[in-house]
């Protein structure tokens, strides 16, 4: 039975924080940084309205943020954060601990760029020091998007095959800032679909004493980091089915990525976040002129899910990767994951970077991108909007 | 308070702490930890900060902690009792939890509370969380192999601060940690010393009973680090505190109280000639160094003592927060 | 006040009556008490309760006095020594358990049990005393000859054993020595009325202003009672004759202490000499002070190592401001009505004597004068040889009646004897004394009924 | 290639005699490697450390597998430390102990045992330390490097040695290198790789405080522990209250006696007792009333 689509006209920031408030967390640390200071700034007058029992904590620091985040989770409170860019930078060492620890929380992070120079704006380099982190990471196209992730974040990280955080990523300012119309699910709906939080050994169980963060020489380290990763390759298949679940609570369908105009497509572009939307656009205007483009939109970058993304990426000859964001001396990032799920298959793949620091990715910047990728021999990696 | 008996009762009944880790022959912080969980009568939940105590009493799968133990990283103990802490205020509120006391205990060392740990300590008692940072200082990174900290004294040698023929040890003032956890304003802080046991079972309870944070400074031992026998740990420390180097005192609700008071205070060098980090103050050309030690100490000692009130038991003043004097 | 401000300008003499340990009140006692470690275990007893010689289970009271029950610290306390209240106050604590106690050895101060006990023991008499249990009469009579502490304990004692005790003082009221001669700085308030009214209460009857002072007198006991208990201290100071004893500020110790318990302060004057080297001449010289001499001077014959006041008497006595002249031999006072000076002469120690002590040898020619308007004899009492003498088959050695240690029998086996007149210096060296006489005396008894 | 592995406790010069020894062989043209194995011990825990040496150079990078000899600096660690682990076929371990080679061949079976009391020695060379003894002992019966090398090199790794503390070390050295090694060997399934044991692993390395294993550390004493003369104790529990291995052991807030299994031995119960009822005796005796020492009876806990 589907909700009527009411919509409401919010930033993705504000939409972020309406499913915060939806979810109730116990415990929400937090330390104010553009472009995320809208969904704290929201949530916090929310609570102050008294329509979350939430205990915010104001920390110092984003380190002290996920170290909270962490501890609280840990101890077996619900805990959401948000931070961004330099935040996550700070954080970083913190947010390898809590994934070790399997301390589930969700954070979302506005997408920024990293100093220096100091940017406040778009680009994904923050989320990609966070990626071997441990770290589920999924990133929204729009602010409906990055509504429904949160929903599901709580759900993922806290399943069982997981016990993993969760970070879901929207770009700063285009969407954070952005006020675009969002399908909200009502409370009750919400608080029926994240449940109760349980953990299994939550700190706070003082007849039932646990150690938590123990020193490992190398006869157990190595085990210890394998579980990590067998956490990890069990999120595909548990995110299927809470998607499935949730299709059916909000009528909206998501999945580990999106394909669009994909089936025949003789060119395609892999993107994640909000130059998605803009390559849509893109694509439908060169179908018109017939040309055979599709879109693969990447909501989960980690874990990366390469079979399926070979899969659906098989038949299409030429395919472009977007990325926003740089590996400094190497191939950018989202580009050298594709690769690696592409190896041997026939597909001529193109490395693009572009919109680093908040520089617009047009419309028309995408088109010629879809034009060049057939008539051009493969190379380096290209830089959309650079100036040269 | 609780007597040295109910202690022992307390950790018959209720293992907080035991043996079968690995710090040190003669180690002193291990004093630290079971005299402050023995002493504190509610459950309790810990959190270390990376040292020498984390690494060497849960090498993985062993524990010495019976109690719920949390160890995220070096600098931010105290940014996770507060997750700790307002978890357990969010989850009591939502009757998620039993309705029961709990305690929240941080044990970190001298860097990780006075260098690397400051800016969350800071955060951590400017919010009010209630619970009890312990920090066990011993004057320097002991873990990492004896370098010098913000708590290591003028004068004293270290791997990193070496006296050597053209040099005297440390050139720099100890950072007094506990007069910046004063400054928070907050409702307990206080210093006191493995050697006085009781003083620092007090003052356990006591901060344990605050409705805000609580910081303890113990001064600790390390017979690696300082250059002595392992069987001489707690004189040695004792020596600190009868030279007056390291005054017992603490800081209720604001009002200084004096602790102990030394009969008959030594002269430093009783101390400083006990440990190997203090040897080459001996010698004639550094003599001027250890005046100048003195004169420090000696400076520390007055200040507190101006401001501590000595002339009245303090418990006849506050008599609902009773405690021992030493 | 930190020893090193307490400079002879910063010195402070409390005043006359002023106890130099004053009482504690409940918050203080509950947390000296907390400081006790509660030693003694399955293994050896507390080291405080067998430095005790009336052996009081010292870590039993304290811990009662921190758990909030003085009274059954009391009956602890009493259990042990039915003058638990007066020990309380003139025990050498320093010495026996508190010097014993265990914080020693951590370098703090010890616990303050002289305090604590009678903080406890005030307590109870405050309430109205609980006798003692009192077992069933046995029908069996003993006479305690003297009321002071250790006749007092061994009534009580006999009592608690169920015999029909009758003490004989001669005074008219209770207490010996530890009421007349004891400085009112250590004790202010005598706890011994009220601890004569527990014994009364356990069923110990008084003779009050009965001096047995005839031969004929001790007959007739001998004859009512089934043995005799002999507790019948010292007598005057040691007669020591000195050329000018008839000046007026020349004094007895005891004389001397019993005229400023019974509230006429001799009037010193301005120097003060006290001669002798004992307890009670660190009593009178502090009490000199308090009496508003400006310059005290102990005379003693030989030095500060030989002295049997206990050391921290002589400490406490130096640091009130007591000045102290070794090797000095007082040989006459001199003055036309008032005592205006001390001829002394020094002396060089010899030879080891009987004592064990190196004799003081004067030195001829070396005579000087210390000025003094008041001098104190403090040089010892001595035995009440003329009574003992009554006693058939008694034994006397030092002027000390001779017994078994164990069992405080004489040479006459119905007489025990106990305190000072069968040696001892202090009030709990009297309690214990008075214990083993009763313990001996009932063992004898029974012995004679079974027989 | 030689290969050489050092065991000993933490604070006893493993780790320095293994660069020594490698130090010598450097001088005499050989490529060499020494290096220990770091963990959270302090010390007196068990350490190990690696000497290696050849003529050509050494690319390998890990811990030593299959050693050619094992020198065990502190007997205690037989029964902590399988020493005897990959030896090499003809591998000997020379072992620091006053007890017969015969004897400790019974507890190490199937190996070549080595012994010498090198504490012993170094006490008549004047020294205390018996790591150079073995030292000297081990490079004896490898016929290399030569004692002058190793002198030398003692010289240059300890630079800050007074004159007489080196020449007493040197005196030390020589008398390993010429020591009559007392040998045994006993039939026994010899020296075997301990397989690494499974462990099932909870999410988040939780570790559960009721069934977690608390590992004996009593092997860290040096042959003295601490004894009671109960008649002399007053259950202060001070000794509890200093005691950093909580190897007091009280029951109804009484002590009862040493937690052996975890007592370092580092002397602070002595320290601590106000009436000397506690002392330091030798491993395997008993203080009984009067200060009567005795031969232990029976194993476990005991006063």
């Amino acid at each position: 039975m589907l909700e009527a689509p009411a919509l409401s006209l919010l930033t993705g920031g504000e939409a972020v924080a309406v499913a915060v408030r939806q979810i109730d967390p116990d415990v929400f640390p937090v330390y104010p940084i553009t472009p995320q200071t809208p969904i704290i700034q929201s949530f916090a007058q929310m609570v102050a309205d008294g329509q979350a029992r939430t205990e915010i904590i104001n920390v110092e620091s984003e380190h002290s943020a996920m170290s909270a985040a962490a501890a609280a989770a840990l101890a077996g409170a619900r805990t959401l954060t948000a931070t961004s860019s330099q935040g996550l930078a700070l954080m970083v060492e913190v947010v390898y601990i809590a994934a070790s620890l399997r301390a589930p929380v969700v954070m979302a992070v506005g997408n920024r760029a990293l100093s220096g120079p100091i940017n406040i704006h778009a680009d994904h380099s923050d989320a990609m020091l966070a990626r071997d982190t441990g770290w589920v990471q999924l990133f929204a196209e729009n602010a409906q998007e990055a509504y429904d992730l949160m929903l599901l974040a709580p759900r993922l990280a806290e399943h069982p095959e997981v016990r993993l955080p969760v970070m879901v990523g929207l770009d700063g300012f285009t969407i954070t800032h952005s006020a675009e119309p969002v399908a909200l699910l009502g409370d009750a709906k919400v608080q029926a679909w994240v449940g109760e939080y349980r953990h299994p050994y939550p700190l706070l169980d003082t007849a039932n004493p646990v150690t938590v963060g123990p020193f490992a020489m190398p006869d157990s380290y190595f085990e210890l980091r394998y579980q990590l990763q067998e956490a990890l390759e069990r999120v595909p298949g548990v995110l299927e089915a809470l998607c499935r679940g949730y299709a059916r609570l909000s009528g909206r369908e998501y999945a580990a990525f999106e394909s669009y105009r994909l089936e025949d497509a003789e060119r395609a572009l892999v993107v994640m976040g909000s130059a998605a939307g803009t390559a849509k656009e893109a694509i439908d205007r060169l179908r018109e002129q017939g040309e055979k483009v599709g879109l693969l939109k990447l909501r989960l970058f980690r874990p990366f899910p390469a079979q399926a993304l070979r899969e659906a990426l098989a038949h299409v000859p030429h395919v472009a990767v977007l990325d926003r964001a740089l590996s400094l001396g190497s191939f950018p990032p989202l580009y050298a994951e594709v690769c690696a799920a592409l190896y041997g298959s026939p597909t001529r793949l193109q490395s693009y970077a572009g919109g680093l620091g908040g520089r617009e990715i047009y419309t028309e910047d995408l088109m010629r991108l879809f034009g060049e990728l057939a008539e051009l021999p493969a190379g380096p990696t290209r830089y959309v909007g650079l100036r040269r | 308070m609780p007597s040295l008996k109910t202690l022992a009762h307390n950790a018959e009944t209720d293992v907080r702490f035991t043996g079968g880790h690995s710090l040190c022959r003669g180690c002193g912080a291990p004093t630290v930890v079971r005299t402050v969980l023995n002493s504190i009568p509610t459950p309790v939940v810990v959190v270390n900060a990376t040292g020498c105590l984390e690494v060497a009493t849960t090498r993985y799968p062993t524990t010495a902690w019976g109690v719920p133990w949390l160890h995220l990283a070096f600098e931010n103990a105290a940014a996770a009792a507060s997750g700790l802490e307002t978890a357990y205020r969010a989850l009591r509120k939502r009757g998620a939890i039993p309705d029961e006391p709990l305690t929240f205990v941080v044990f970190g060392g001298d860097g990780g509370t006075y260098d690397i740990g400051l800016q969350a300590l800071s955060g951590a008692l400017e919010r009010g969380h209630r619970f009890l940072y312990v920090c066990y200082d011993n004057e320097g990174y002991m873990n990492t192999g004896i370098q010098r900290s913000g708590a290591t004294p003028f004068a004293a040698a270290t791997t990193t601060s070496p006296s050597g023929r053209r040099d005297y040890g440390k050139h720099q003032t100890r950072k007094d940690i506990t007069a910046i956890a004063i400054a928070h304003h907050i409702p307990y802080v206080a210093q006191a010393a493995i050697s006085h046991w009781q003083d620092l079972s007090d003052k356990a309870v006591r901060a344990s009973q605050q409705q805000g944070p609580a910081f303890l400074n113990v001064l600790s031992g390390c017979a690696l680090g300082w250059g002595h026998p392992p069987a001489d740990t707690i004189e040695v420390v004792r020596l600190a505190v009868e030279t007056r180097y390291w005054p017992l005192y603490e800081v209720v609700q604001g009002h200084y109280w004096l602790n102990h008071r030394p009969e008959r205070p030594l002269p430093l060098e009783e101390w400083l000639s006990r440990q190997d980090r203090f040897k080459h103050l001996f010698a004639s050309e550094n003599r001027e160094h250890l005046t100048e030690l003195q004169a420090l100490v000696d400076a520390e000692w007055t200040q507190v003592e101006a401001r501590a009130v000595v002339d009245a038991p303090w418990f006849e003043a506050r008599p609902e927060m009773r405690g021992g004097r030493v | 006040m930190p020893e090193n401000l307490t400079g002879p300008t910063l010195r402070r003499i409390p005043g006359l009556f002023e106890e130099v340990k004053p009482p504690l009140g409940d918050l203080e006692a509950v947390v000296e008490a907390e400081r006790c470690l509660r030693c003694g275990g399955p293994y050896a007893s507390a080291p405080c309760l067998r430095a005790c010689p009336a052996e009081v289970d010292v870590p039993a009271f304290v811990g009662a006095i921190a758990e909030g029950d003085p009274g059954r610290a009391a009956a602890v306390i009493l259990e042990a020594n039915l003058l638990g209240g007066t020990c309380a106050r003139v025990c050498p604590t320093e010495i026996l358990c508190e010097g014993s106690c265990v914080l020693h050895h951590e370098g703090r101060r010890p616990v303050d049990i002289g305090r604590l006990q009678r903080y406890a023991t005030d307590f109870a008499f405050g309430l109205g005393l609980k006798p003692r249990k009192v077992a069933r009469p046995n029908g069996l009579r003993v006479a305690v000859i003297g009321g002071g502490p250790a006749g007092l304990a061994a009534s009580g004692e006999l009592a608690a054993l169920g015999y029909d005790v009758t003490v004989f003082e001669a005074r008219r009221e209770p207490g010996g020595l530890a009421r007349f001669a004891i400085a009112p700085y250590r004790q202010n308030v005598e706890p011994i009325p009220q601890e004569v009214e527990l014994l009364h209460r356990m069923g110990v009857h008084f003779r009050f202003g009965k001096p047995i002072d005839t031969p004929e007198k001790l007959r007739d006991l001998e004859a009512h009672f089934d043995a005799v208990v002999l507790a019948v201290g010292l007598g005057q100071d040691v007669e020591v004759k000195y050329e000018g004893d008839e000046l007026e500020g020349v004094w007895d110790s005891l004389v001397f202490i019993e005229a400023l318990k019974t509230g006429q302060p001799p009037k010193v004057g301005e120097r003060v000499a006290v001669i002798g080297g004992g307890n009670t001449a660190m009593d009178v010289a502090r009490e000199a002070l308090r009496l508003g001499a400006t310059e005290v001077t102990v005379l003693y014959r030989r030095t500060e190592a030989e002295m049997p006041a206990f050391p921290h008497e002589v400490a406490e006595a130096r640091q009130e401001g007591v000045h102290f002249q070794w090797l000095t031999l007082p040989i006459r006072f001199l003055g036309r009505y008032r005592l205006e000076a001390v001829e002394c002469q020094y002396v060089r120690l010899g030879e080891p004597d009987a004592s064990g002590r190196r004799r003081p040898e004067p030195v001829s020619g070396t005579e000087f004068r210390v000025p003094a308007d008041t001098v104190i004899k403090a040089i010892g009492q001595r035995p009440r040889q003329e009574f003992l003498a009554w006693v058939e088959g008694l034994k006397l050695s030092g002027g000390k009646v001779e017994v078994d240690p164990a069992t405080g029998q004489t040479g006459n086996p119905r007489y025990f004897a106990a305190g000072d007149a069968a040696g001892g210096a202090t009030v709990v060296q009297a309690v214990q004394s008075a214990k083993a006489a009763v313990r001996g005396l009932d063992a004898y008894l029974r012995q004679g009924v079974g027989a | 290639m030689r290969e050489i592995r050092w065991h000993g406790r933490g604070g006893q010069g493993a780790k320095s005699m293994s660069q020594v020894l490698a130090e010598a062989w450097l001088r005499q043209g050989r490529w060499v490697q020494a290096f220990p194995e770091y963990g959270p011990e302090r010390s007196g825990a068990p350490v190990t450390a690696y000497t290696r040496a050849d003529a050509r150079p050494i690319r390998i990078h890990h811990a030593v597998r299959n050693p050619d000899a094992v020198v065990v600096l502190d007997p205690s660690l037989l029964g902590e430390v399988p020493v005897t682990a990959g030896l090499r076929p003809g591998g000997f371990v020379l072992v620091n102990s006053p007890e017969s080679a015969s004897s400790l061949a019974e507890r190490l079976p199937g190996v070549r045992v080595l012994r010498v009391d090198g504490s012993a020695l170094a006490r008549t060379a004047g020294g205390n330390y018996a790591n150079v003894v073995l030292l000297g002992a081990v490079a004896g019966v490898l016929g290399e490097p030569a004692l002058e090398a190793l002198q030398q090199a003692f010289a240059a790794t300890f630079a800050k040695l007074s004159p007489e503390a080196v020449a007493v070390n040197f005196k030390a050295l020589e008398a390993g290198y010429r020591a009559a090694l007392e040998e045994a060997e006993r039939p026994g399934p010899g020296a075997v790789q301990a397989a690494p044991t499974p462990r099932e692993d909870l999410p988040g390395a939780v570790v559960l405080a009721q069934d977690a294993p608390h590992p004996r550390t009593g092997g860290w004493r040096t042959g003295l522990k601490p004894a009671v003369r109960l008649e002399a104790c007053v259950n202060c529990l001070l000794c509890w209250v200093y005691c950093p291995d909580a190897a007091i052991l009280t029951e109804n807030q009484a002590f009862v006696g040493f937690d052996y299994q975890h007592c370092k031995g580092c002397e602070l119960c002595v320290k601590a007792c106000p009436t000397a009822a506690i002392e330091m005796v030798p491993e395997g005796l008993e203080l009984v009333g009067q200060g009567q020492l005795t031969p232990r009876t029976q194993g476990g806990r005991h006063a």
